[in-house]
């Protein structure tokens, strides 16, 4: 590796360090993304924000189990009309009965994406999106209730352009608007 | 050039308490600390002795774990090393799957191959850009930082997440290759083997870089070995050492690959072996996607125990979803260690199980952990400008040595 | 406006001329906010990324350094208990004060030689530059912070190292053009060819001492923020610190001004010599200021391409090549008068 | 060089786990441990790995990890270092204010810093952790703990924690 290690001579180091320096500044070459000016569409298996399927779930609390940050907790819920569920009477912490049942739900505080309850529902209930940059502004909106767990995530930014990344020879990272 | 002006013997009789010294708290706030605290004194411009206040940052990891059904440690150390994810990842399911006795298939071994050496490349241009906003090169902290990008979306590509991925499980991996992965890998490499050669010219061979790191922290082959540290640090002071080689997991064994060494073993080498890595593993990511097998990318027991439902979305998604047994498993009683050469180091796992539902004595240690000594004995002798350069070029992550 | 007779408009409009335009303090706060936003905007360029853009997106961001000396000037001022205080407070303005006094005797053009008749224009502009390192290493004593306390030391090795080639290069000029003054300097320079090819040498030690002395990279020692967290600032805020990390600022635009009446030839390519103040100030100042800010942005560029020198090889560079430079440099000199006049 | 035969002649009591890579040497008596190191490090071991404590309900175990990086076919291999020791039982103590509180005796092993000094930073973590006082240490301090953990040893089985249930708004 001595060829390697051998030092550029200060003049010859100097004036290329220089010259790569000007040959960015004039070059058009920036991979950064305009954030909220444009946002980017994520690949389709990209661990977002996700809800769970109310008339699939069969409340077998597997996906409380495995959570490694704890996150997830079963909510009490009788199953209604349709297939879909109802909450439980107030103050039932446990759910007995044919009609009873349980539905998870997801503190976003404690929630790290890990997908592990996504991948071990037997029945696949959960609903992932893309979803990523929601922020909340209060410790409530971290914790939703069931009904609101229920709606679909929106995205921020509804306006922003959407963009695909690439890879580009040039600049590394490049955006195609999104088809 | 740099004569140490003190002998590293000696300094354990000098008394560094009186008033002769400066001493400075570098840290735990401070630039050039990360998240430790560098006690420092000072004869002068001097560095007579160091003293390095680790644990900041300490998180409990070892004790988390004990403490967790097995599959819940997975985020736990991935989130303990986040520039080496997937290699913390593949070391804790390694000892795991000592333990439990199961085999992953070539495939999965050769997609944990392919993570890991795209994990490797982003580590070590972390790595680099750290050094470079250390010596005051805002130019290759970006860079190196923005070189990350490509290959971590090349990550986000196939498993999902950027840092982050959890992609490795007991008995495989979690997804498939997705379509059109492989044209865009070879279009981020072919961009880093051109971007290489501008680092070379704006950072490698600047000589502003050259004057701040040759014979600077120089660590010889036999202190090097003596004070057991892991990983490029240890080949650029010549040993050659790499765990990928000698105790060979994934696919390594069948990836033609070099392991390059150095010999000054100075901030300059140290600096170069992380190019020369970066080189290696882009041919190492080549091989691999041309050599791929086809086949499960998850272990037959593993396998067989999926419902209906998870092989239908195995079969259309190439996606490995949990049978319960991930959640109860109880791996037979007895112990298993394992390595991993991630992008820093060598990372060492020693589980010791009781046939229990949590693991009984967890532990495992990592490279910055055992590339501390540098501060301690390299650093002294040396400027207080030096410091930085040194602490750079080991490429030291706090968090990481902390757990 | 009709009230205020006409000829007290022209007189304010003159006095407000120097007070505004040149050497005005609203040149200098245009001139530094322009040049901090140009220094981020060419190293995020060189860095692939966008810079200062969100403040005012449509003309890139430009009022970011604005922003920031706004949000500087509301700051709560905090000061050590265990601080010199009234060296701490005074140091950093005295620091600026002085650099901007110096821009009183740089001339732009030759009609100033009427506003401040002096022959010792270029003697006293280099004896209030050379001034304002002391008050620097005030500031790190004042603070009373080992890593603002060893900012100040380094700062004053620097300052002793690089003085010697700094004055030397002035003095080969001073030489070849025969007078202390900038007027006559860029005189003779329109006359007969530019500074720059007349001695080389020492156009190149003034350069390295212009990038030293103002703290641009690769000399950016005194405030090496991996080793000294901010150097000599460490405990400044709000206003105080906004002031001090201006001052390199003013003195890089300083040498800048010296380095064009010197060495670039000043006001060439114009040369109309009339003695009134549009076409003796304004007009010769716009290009003198046009060739500063060149050799500002040159300057600033060396951030996006250098890491940073130790002290002691700075220091050995100012003893030995540096030096040595700025000895051949009036050797040169010497050598021009003797044989080519 | 056949690692097994070098090993036993080393010592008899030998785990050895061919197709893990894993070889134990468990040390029944205290005192022969600085000599099996010695014994090891001239065979070409020459660092350590890691120091671990493990916590049982009547002893705590000490291993020391350790592996070459200068002989060739050792390379492949981690050899573990054992000791055990009795714990000794914990002393009710109550402080001014009447509480009672346990507390435990830490356990003293000899250290292998003379040989190996590779497991210094090792060695100061399972003293917090596990309260082994490791004697010949040249630098016994806490590591990474705060002092508020003094005498704690957190990571033994029986430590007791209060969960924290606040939740900063």
């Amino acid at each position: 590796m001595s060829e390697v290690r051998k030092p550029r001579d200060p003049v010859t180091g100097h004036v290329k360090a220089l010259a790569k320096g000007f040959k960015y500044l004039v070059e058009p070459n920036r991979m950064t993304l305009d954030y909220p000016a444009e946002t980017m569409k994520l690949p389709p298996n990209y661990r977002g924000f996700f809800t769970v399927d109310d008339k699939k779930c069969i409340g077998c609390s597997m996906c409380e189990m495995v959570c490694p940050p704890e996150a997830i907790t079963m909510v009490p819920r009788i199953i209604g009309e349709g297939g879909k569920t109802i909450p439980a009477p107030e103050g039932e912490k446990e759910a007995k009965g044919p009609k009873r049942t349980k539905r998870p739900v997801v503190n976003w505080g404690k929630c790290i994406f890990c997908y592990f309850c996504v991948d071990v529902c037997p029945v696949d209930a959960f609903i992932p999106t893309q979803v990523h940059d929601l922020a909340f502004e209060k410790d409530s909106e971290y914790r939703p209730s069931y009904e609101e767990y229920l709606k679909p995530p929106e995205e921020p930014y509804k306006n922003a352009k959407k963009v695909v990344s690439k890879a580009d020879l040039k600049r590394g990272v490049g955006y195609d608007p999104a088809p | 050039m740099n004569e140490k002006v003190y002998n590293i013997d000696d300094l354990q009789n000098v008394n560094v308490d009186g008033e002769k010294y400066i001493i400075l708290q570098i840290g735990p706030s401070h630039p050039g600390s990360g998240h430790m605290r560098i006690k420092v004194w000072l004869d002068g411009d001097i560095i007579v002795k160091v003293d390095p206040d680790i644990g900041f940052v300490h998180r409990t990891s070892e004790w988390l774990s004990e403490r967790r059904e097995w599959i819940k440690a997975v985020p736990i150390v991935e989130r303990i090393m986040l520039p080496d994810t997937v290699h913390a990842n593949l070391a804790y399911v390694l000892t795991v799957e000592k333990l439990l006795g199961i085999e992953p298939p070539p495939r999965a071994q050769y997609l944990r191959s392919l993570v890991a050496e795209i994990n490797r490349i982003t580590s070590h241009l972390y790595g680099i850009g750290i050094f470079g906003i250390f010596l005051g090169s805002s130019t290759v902290y970006m860079w190196a930082f923005g070189d990350r990008e490509p290959f971590i979306d090349l990550m986000e590509m196939l498993t999902g997440a950027r840092i982050t991925t959890s992609y490795i499980i007991p008995g495989g991996v979690r997804w498939d290759l997705p379509n059109g992965f492989k044209e865009r890998a070879e279009t981020v490499l072919q961009y880093m083997e051109r971007r290489l050669k501008d680092y070379e010219d704006i950072w490698v061979k600047n000589p502003v870089v050259q004057a701040r790191t040759i014979n600077v922290g120089t660590l010889k082959k036999e202190d090097a070995i003596a004070l057991g540290v892991v990983g490029p640090n240890l080949r650029a002071s010549g040993v050659y050492y790499d765990t990928r080689k000698h105790q060979p997991y994934a696919a390594y064994s069948n990836i033609d690959f070099e392991v390059p060494t150095m010999k000054n073993g100075d901030s300059y080498d140290r600096l170069l072996i992380r190019v020369e890595e970066i080189k290696q593993s882009i041919r190492m990511i080549r091989q691999i996607l041309k050599d791929i097998p086809e086949g499960k990318i998850v272990a037959d027991q593993i396998y067989n125990q999926l419902n209906p439902v998870m092989k239908k979305n195995y079969e259309e998604k190439k996606r490995v979803m949990f049978p319960a047994f991930m959640i109860h498993m109880r791996p037979p009683a007895g112990e298993a260690a394992a390595k991993v050469e991630a992008g820093r180091g060598e990372i060492f796992f020693y589980i010791k199980s009781t046939g229990d539902k949590y693991p009984y004595r967890f532990r495992w240690v990592t490279p910055s952990f055992r590339n501390l000594p540098y501060f301690t004995h390299v650093a002294v002798g040396h400027r207080l400008a030096d410091l930085p350069t040194i602490y750079g070029s080991i490429d030291y992550f706090p968090p990481e040595a902390d757990r | 406006m009709g009230i205020i007779p006409i000829p007290l408009i022209i007189w304010l409009i003159e006095d407000l001329l120097y007070l505004i335009i040149f050497p005005g303090l609203v040149t200098i706060l245009v001139i530094v906010i322009v040049i901090i936003w140009l220094e981020r905007k060419i190293a995020a360029k060189v860095q692939m990324r966008f810079g200062p853009l969100w403040v005012s997106k449509k003309i890139g961001g430009a009022l970011q350094s604005l922003a920031d000396l706004l949000r500087y000037s509301f700051q709560e001022v905090i000061i050590p208990e265990k601080a010199d205080k009234l060296a701490f407070i005074l140091a950093p303005g005295l620091m600026f004060a002085f650099a901007t006094i110096a821009l009183i005797f740089i001339p732009v053009g030759p009609y100033y030689s009427v506003l401040f008749p002096s022959y010792y224009t270029i003697l006293f502009s280099l004896a209030l530059i050379i001034i304002t390192p002391i008050f620097a290493i005030t500031v790190g004593w004042a603070s009373d912070n080992k890593f603002s306390f060893i900012g100040a030391l380094r700062e004053g090795f620097l300052l002793i190292s690089y003085e010697v080639p700094f004055l030397l290069s002035v003095v080969s000029m001073i030489i070849i053009f025969r007078t202390y003054d900038y007027i006559s300097a860029v005189q003779s320079q329109l006359s007969f060819l530019p500074g720059i090819i007349l001695n080389p040498l020492a156009a190149l030690t003034m350069l390295i001492v212009m990038i030293r002395t103002t703290g641009r990279f690769p000399f950016d020692i005194t405030e090496a923020d991996s080793e000294l967290v901010l150097g000599l600032y460490t405990e400044y805020s709000a206003l105080f610190f906004g002031v001090g990390m201006a001052t390199p600022y003013v003195e890089l635009y300083n040498f800048s001004l010296i380095f064009s009446l010197l060495f670039l030839g000043g006001w060439w390519p114009f040369t109309l010599n009339v003695m009134n103040p549009i076409y003796g100030l304004i007009l010769p100042g716009i290009i003198v200021v046009i060739k500063a800010f060149i050799v500002m942005a040159i300057l600033v560029f060396l951030r996006a391409v250098y890491p940073r020198y130790r002290l002691d090889q700075a220091v050995r560079s100012g003893w030995s090549y540096v030096l040595l430079l700025s000895v051949l440099s009036v050797i040169l000199s010497v050598g021009e008068v003797v044989f080519l006049r | 060089m056949n690692i097994k035969d070098e090993l036993s002649k080393i010592s008899t009591n030998i785990v050895i786990d061919e197709k893990k890579a894993n070889y134990k040497i468990v040390v029944d008596d205290l005192s022969k441990l600085i000599d099996i190191a010695n014994s090891l490090k001239n065979l070409g071991f020459d660092h350590v790995v890691s120091v671990t404590g493990i916590d049982y309900p009547d002893k705590i175990e000490v291993v020391w990890h350790v592996s070459s990086y200068s002989v060739d076919n050792l390379k492949g291999i981690n050899l573990a270092l054992s000791v055990a020791v009795k714990k000794p039982e914990p002393i009710k103590q109550s402080d001014p204010q009447g509480n009672i509180y346990i507390k435990r005796p830490p356990v003293t092993v000899p250290s292998l810093v003379s040989v190996w000094p590779s497991g210094i930073f090792n060695e100061r973590e399972a003293f917090e952790m596990f309260g082994i006082i490791f004697e010949g240490h040249p630098d016994l301090r806490y590591l990474m703990l705060p002092e508020d953990f003094y005498e704690t040893w957190p990571m033994r089985k029986d430590f007791t924690y209060q969960r924290a249930k606040v939740f900063i708004e």
